[in-house]
């Protein structure tokens, strides 16, 4: 008796401790973060780092300006979502709404890989493929530019944005749709008048998904921007927030190492903001429904 | 005295031992940290090595020419790896030179321009020249490609041509392999990487008139190169199996490993 | 009165389900006809025939005509748009979309190429007023449908369906999730309607068929057995089978 | 008769037709429709045929079966499928009785709903985070903190973290779907709740916890972000998963990587991507196979 | 013959709702006594309490005193997986655990220590037998127990409760999910076990209630109305409510 008894209070303390660990990570990560991020912005000054437009780290004098970093990253962000959003919107009304099962049942599978595919892998045929022809279209010396990573970006958001918004299209309720048809509406006019925006919720949380895959993938990014610390120009070279850290990690050292993982921190103060954005979206759609 | 390891009951882990007597009975792990461009060599050497010594275990962490310096000055590793000559300010540490790496200037094989002066290639990476008919070229603007800032070869690049902080890039790639790759790709690029990793994939020119070759390198004509170095502590006596690596990458024996690999050995 | 809608031989099959036999039935301009019988008769089924939309779903097969104001809706020159824009319906559960009041009822017009402000304005507070909504939620136009009660929203799909000017309306047991008091407004609201429109009701609910129809047919099993004033079918039955079910011996 | 109302059998058969502003709004919009489907599938369709087309053939036994060697000049990829599939069972090893723990707790014992909360919450944020985030973080914690050098431990320590939310997730699923009559019908006859758990719940769970492995093996085939700076590159093949844990070893994705931006192997680089296909392939097929199973377990 | 349970002013709230007020009830010993009443009134709260199944629910508050042959139920110093081995239950719907029958039989007595083959073949056998289920599973025991009809898996349930040799068994609507076959196979197995056990029955059923019942409770809206035999209950019921519910007035 004592025994159960004692074996039930492990067991409970065990499983308590299985349940902190989520919370003991995030803590971890956001402690390092602001711990090896804040030295060199009080270093720098906040404002020279957040607002300084050049970036020269290992300059006899250095300086340590991550806007342009900071601005690659939201208009690469911005155009993935551009270019990301209305095709698979777009996929996702044709798979809830308007293709044969069959057909709908072979393109779902294909999105789903999609989302498999690793990001090295997209980045390796973006720089194969992707960048010169680029380079051949718009007749630049050097295809490496925002705009190819805009588009690596947006096929790499395309299956969350895709299977997000598919749910919530498919979550609207069927009275709505007859409501349309039954004052006269065609069938796409329903799609777009009425269940778009009853799903609106849904495919708003798809998206913010989205920001936070674009605005934290590096390995792709790397591959095909051409990383040089410009400000950003759609067929220039740039760096991201990603790809400023991951480029001069390896070699780093003093205060550029420092000011990498400051870089670091605010692209984490980014993706926490986006993360608690989706998290009001998912529960407001949750509630909004009645 | 903080090293990791301790030279004593750890066996080796690896499958490649030859099966060669070694001369003396040498075990334990030697780990070694840094530079990326010399994965090569320092691989080629650590395989050889091996091979004599069943015993040891060479380990290599490819973590960059910083890291590797920070790490040996911090002793969390046996030998810190530097592309680069170590600055005034990281003091208390012995670098030695164990190879010398050519850094090849390299141009698209479509690209008619077959040699360069270094004043040239300064003018051509600060974006003094930007049509490549100026150095003796067909018409097309220069795409200046570069390694990233804290690289070794782009240290030893902007050192040598006296253009630091003044380089202006088209792409910054973040290892050699990429450059070359990049090079290949696009007709009217010009970058630098290390001799040992270029191949017949795009042309290394000659710079005022010379080859960049395992000889004019080690013979000081060609001048765009930099130092590769093995990083230790000052004034520590390092493990014998330790010692015997460094020793075995500095002898005269071996060479011919260095030479393999694509480096010029520091010894004559 | 003529006939607004006719109905000659209608055969419908979901599948291999013959859900509607050899229905034949006239439905009178500007008078309620309502349609009883018992759970899975085919009420709804005919219902939605009338302005097509079984279209929706699969592997429906239908036979016969439907004839409005003479016309075929089969013929393939009509376009179910149009059909559908004359012959409104309403459904069982009120289901006004997300939006706003006067969004609601906008709706029908703006998709029938209404656009302009005013007319707009002045459609909207029609069909609310047409709907005895209007002194309700006049104040709130602009705060959205789903804040409404039952009742409320019941009416407002009403006034969204009369805001496209149809001709008919159906309705597919309009009361039935609502409370008594709202019940009785609608039903006081059909009886407006009939001045202007054709109105065909399907109830589960005999008092309100005698209550509030001219006429009333009665289904079974997919037949209909009987269709006559209401007034003649609820005193005498001509059918032994509507006798029973109007008289509570099954259904 | 019709005094209000401006249609009827007058008017031409026109007029039941649909306006062709309206017409032509639906044509413009149904070719978007099924135009954006067809980019995603030739998207697919172009991506995979291209690494296929460019890397199967490059896919040979000694590529396969041996380790790199500076010496011959030679590549290998043996030690880079081994440390991928070392690092596969390190974390999952680590991760399930964490994941599953945390799900357990979850769904069985907590009572505190703020707690329980704040610990969805912060599974939630941990699937926001991006590797590159937690490459650093494990560089700093379990590379130099935790002093473990980089190292196939560090790299599997810092996707435990990482496919943590996935673990518990799937498992929490799976758990509430564990009819509520299996636990009455055991803590009726006197069983403790773990003894329940033990004998009744968790057996219930398997098929969501497979799922959940899968997804995560997935995540962990792909990651390379967070692999560089903690796992490393090495590329020597260990005695045994002992002596690989404790140095640098990269896996496939990081492999790919650095043959392909160091070295510039773009052959290489094509048949490593060819291999993670098929595994992206084959897990995805494990999921469905597994799912199917699930749902007709009942 | 002595009082198994007693439960004495037993006041049971889920969150701010009394579902139990007042209840004072002896259960005897080696009868059955049945639980009555319409839906909602508290019968399956009641039975849950017995045997402290009750603790699972959150924001459940009990007041008032259960005696099980004596001891005070809630006592700090009672184990409740001691009580509910002593007070077995069975539910309204089957719930076999998806193993085998033999591991189904057998889990209860592992649970509490007994790991020896023989033993556990010997108390499967007896546990099936006393369910009079053994004939017809004997030759499937290593089968999974999802594969029985609804009345053996029942009965089934009824033998694992048995396996742990309880004292008091409760069944919350046993034959409810079942059809009048099993039922009356159940009915008949329920007489066999008052020979050892106490059994406490709830059922909607009155005439089971009758036929089965040397005692019986009737409750409405969380209130204990009438509790005496069976026989007399349904004779003479004291309470004009009881008269009502058992003559089917309301309910
Ligand atoms: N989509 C469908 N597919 C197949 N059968 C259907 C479908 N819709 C309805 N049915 C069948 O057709 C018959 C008539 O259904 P209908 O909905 O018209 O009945 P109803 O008279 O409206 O019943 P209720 O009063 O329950 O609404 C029923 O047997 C029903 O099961
Ligand atoms: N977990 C709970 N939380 C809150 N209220 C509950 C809970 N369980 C039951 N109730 C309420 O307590 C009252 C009694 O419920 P109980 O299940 O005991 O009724 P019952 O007599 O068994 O009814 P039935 O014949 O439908 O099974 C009901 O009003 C019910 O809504
Ligand atoms: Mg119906
Ligand atoms: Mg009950
Ligand atoms: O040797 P690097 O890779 O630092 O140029």
């Amino acid at each position: 008796m004592k025994l159960k008894k004692i074996t039930e209070k492990i067991m409970n303390t065990v499983f308590f401790f299985c349940g902190m660990v989520a919370i003991a990570s995030v803590m971890l990560i956001s402690v390092y973060m602001v711990l090896s991020g804040l030295p060199a912005i009080k270093e720098i000054g906040l404002t020279n780092f957040l607002f300084g437009k050049v970036w020269q780290s290992t300059a006899t004098e250095p300086k340590f300006g991550i806007l342009p970093f900071i601005l690659t990253s939201a208009y690469g962000t911005a155009g993935a979502i551009l270019i990301g959003v209305p095709v698979g919107l777009l996929t996702a009304v044709f798979l809830s709404k308007v293709a044969p099962p069959k057909l709908a049942n072979t393109v779902r599978p294909a999105v789903e890989l999609l989302a498999g595919i690793p990001s090295v892998v997209y980045g390796l045929v973006g720089m194969i493929i992707l960048v010169p022809a680029i380079a051949k279209a718009f007749k630049l010396a050097n295809g490496s530019s925002l705009f190819a990573a805009i588009l690596v970006l947006a096929i790499m958001i395309l299956p969350s944005i895709i299977s997000v918004s598919e749910t919530a299209l498919n979550a609207v309720p069927p009275e709505y749709e007859e409501a349309s048809l039954a004052l006269g509406a065609t069938k796409i006019e329903t799609i777009f008048k009425v269940s778009i925006p009853a799903a609106r919720s849904g495919i708003a949380a798809g998206i913010v998904l989205g920001i936070g895959r674009a605005v934290g993938e590096a390995m792709a990014v790397i591959m095909v921007a051409g990383n040089v610390a410009n400000m950003p120009k759609l067929f220039g070279s740039v760096t991201f927030l990603t790809t400023a850290v991951s480029k001069e990690m390896a070699y780093a050292s003093g205060l550029q190492k420092q000011a990498l993982f400051s870089i670091a921190l605010i692209l984490f103060i980014f993706i926490m903001i986006i993360n608690v954005t989706l998290n009001l979206i998912l529960k407001k759609g949750g509630g909004g429904e009645k | 005295g903080t090293s990791n390891t301790s030279a004593s009951d750890k066996p080796s882990d690896t499958v490649s031992s030859g099966g060669t007597t070694p001369a003396t009975e040498l075990s334990g792990k030697v780990s070694t940290n840094g530079s990326t461009s010399m994965e090569k060599v320092v691989g080629a050497l650590a395989e050889a090595f091996m091979q004599q010594n069943g015993g040891v275990d060479v380990t290599y962490d490819p973590t960059g020419s910083g890291a590797g310096i920070t790490a040996a000055a911090e002793g969390t590793t046996d030998i810190g790896l530097s592309s680069r000559a170590l600055k005034d300010t990281e003091t208390g540490l012995t670098g030695t030179v164990v190879a010398l790496d050519g850094i090849a200037i390299i141009v698209n094989k479509a690209n008619p321009v077959k040699d360069l002066s270094v004043e040239q290639i300064a003018k051509l990476a600060t974006g003094e020249i930007t049509n490549w008919k100026d150095v003796g070229g067909s018409d097309g603007p220069v795409v200046m490609i570069g390694r990233e800032a804290g690289s070794g070869t782009r240290d030893g690049f902007e050192s040598i041509t006296d253009i630091k902080d003044k380089a202006k890039y088209a792409q910054e790639l973040t290892a050699t392999g990429a450059i070359i790759a990049a090079v290949e790709a696009n007709a009217n690029a010009i970058g630098y990487a290390s001799l040992s990793a270029v191949k017949e994939t795009v042309k290394a020119i000659t710079v005022e008139g010379v080859e960049a070759t395992e000889a004019t390198v080690q013979d000081g004509t060609y001048k765009v190169q930099r130092p590769f170095l093995m990083i230790t502590k000052q004034g520590e006596t390092l493990r014998p199996e330790v010692q015997a690596f460094i020793d075995f990458a500095l002898s005269k024996d071996n060479a011919e490993i260095i030479v393999n690999a694509g480096a010029v050995p520091a010894v004559k | 009165m003529e006939n607004m809608i006719t109905t000659k031989d209608l055969d419908l099959f979901y599948g291999a389900f013959q859900a509607l036999k050899k229905i034949n039935l006239e439905i009178p301009e500007h008078e309620i006809t309502a349609l009883i019988g018992p759970s899975g008769c085919g009420k709804s089924t005919f219902l939605k025939t009338l302005n097509r939309m079984n279209d929706l779903v699969a592997g429906v097969k239908i036979t016969g005509e439907v004839l409005y104001r003479g016309q075929d809706i089969f013929a393939p020159e009509v376009d179910v748009t149009w059909l559908r824009k004359r012959i409104g319906m309403v459904f069982q559960k009120p289901n006004p979309f997300p939006m706003t009041i006067y969004d609601n009822i906008a709706y029908g017009p703006r998709l029938h190429g209404t656009h302009s402000k005013a007319e707009l304005n002045d459609l909207v507070e029609k069909s609310l007023r047409g709907a005895a909504l209007w002194d309700e939620v006049k104040d709130r136009l602009k705060k959205s449908a789903l804040g409404l009660s039952g009742g409320q929203q019941q009416r407002m799909c009403i006034a969204r369906a009369l805001s496209v000017q149809p001709d008919v309306i159906l309705m597919d047991e309009p009361t039935s999730a609502l409370d008594p008091i709202s019940t009785m407004k609608i039903e006081d609201l059909m009886s407006d309607l009939k001045e202007q429109y054709t109105v065909v009701i399907v109830t589960h609910n005999m008092q309100q068929a005698a209550r509030i129809s001219d006429k009333t047919a009665f289904f079974l099993l997919g037949e209909m057995i009987e269709f006559s004033d209401t007034e003649r079918m609820f005193s005498m039955p001509r059918d032994k089978r509507t006798e029973d079910y109007i008289t509570g011996r099954f259904g | 008769m019709m005094v209000n109302h401006n249609h009827g059998k007058s008017q031409t058969a026109n007029a039941f037709r649909l306006s062709k502003k309206r017409k032509s709004y639906d044509t413009v919009i149904k070719g978007l429709l099924y135009l954006a489907a067809f980019i995603t599938f030739a998207l697919l369709v172009g991506l995979i045929g291209y690494i296929f087309y460019r890397g199967l053939g490059n896919i040979t036994w000694p590529l396969l079966s041996t380790s790199p060697s500076a010496l011959k000049g030679t590549i290998g990829i043996l030690p880079n499928i081994l440390n991928t599939l070392y690092i596969i069972l390190i974390s999952l090893v680590i991760v399930l009785p964490l994941g599953i723990g945390a799900a357990i707790y979850l769904t069985e014992y907590a009572t505190n709903k703020k707690l329980v909360w704040l610990i969805e919450f912060t599974t939630e944020t941990l699937t926001g985070i991006p590797s590159i985030i937690f490459g650093l973080v494990g560089m700093l914690f379990f590379v130099q903190f935790c002093n473990l050098q980089t190292s196939l431990i560090a790299g599997a320590l810092t996707l435990v973290i990482m496919i943590l939310p996935t673990i518990v997730r799937t498992t929490q699923e799976s758990l509430k779907t564990v009819p509520v009559s299996y636990r009455e019908g055991a803590l009726g006859l006197g069983a403790t709740k773990w003894y329940m758990i033990r004998t009744i719940i968790l057996p219930s769970t398997i098929d969501g916890i497979v799922t959940g492995c899968i997804l995560a093996i997935g995540r962990i085939v792909g990651e390379s972000a967070a692999l560089l700076f903690t796992a490393g590159i090495g590329s020597v093949v260990a005695k045994n998963i002992f002596a690989a844990m404790t140095r640098s070893g990269g896996t496939l994705s990081v492999a790919l990587y650095v043959y392909v931006f160091e070295r510039g192997e773009f052959n290489v680089g094509f048949a490593i991507a060819a291999i993670l296909m098929i595994l992206v392939l084959i897990i995805n097929f494990g999921a469905k196979a597994v799912n199917k199973k699930l749902k007709n377990k009942f």
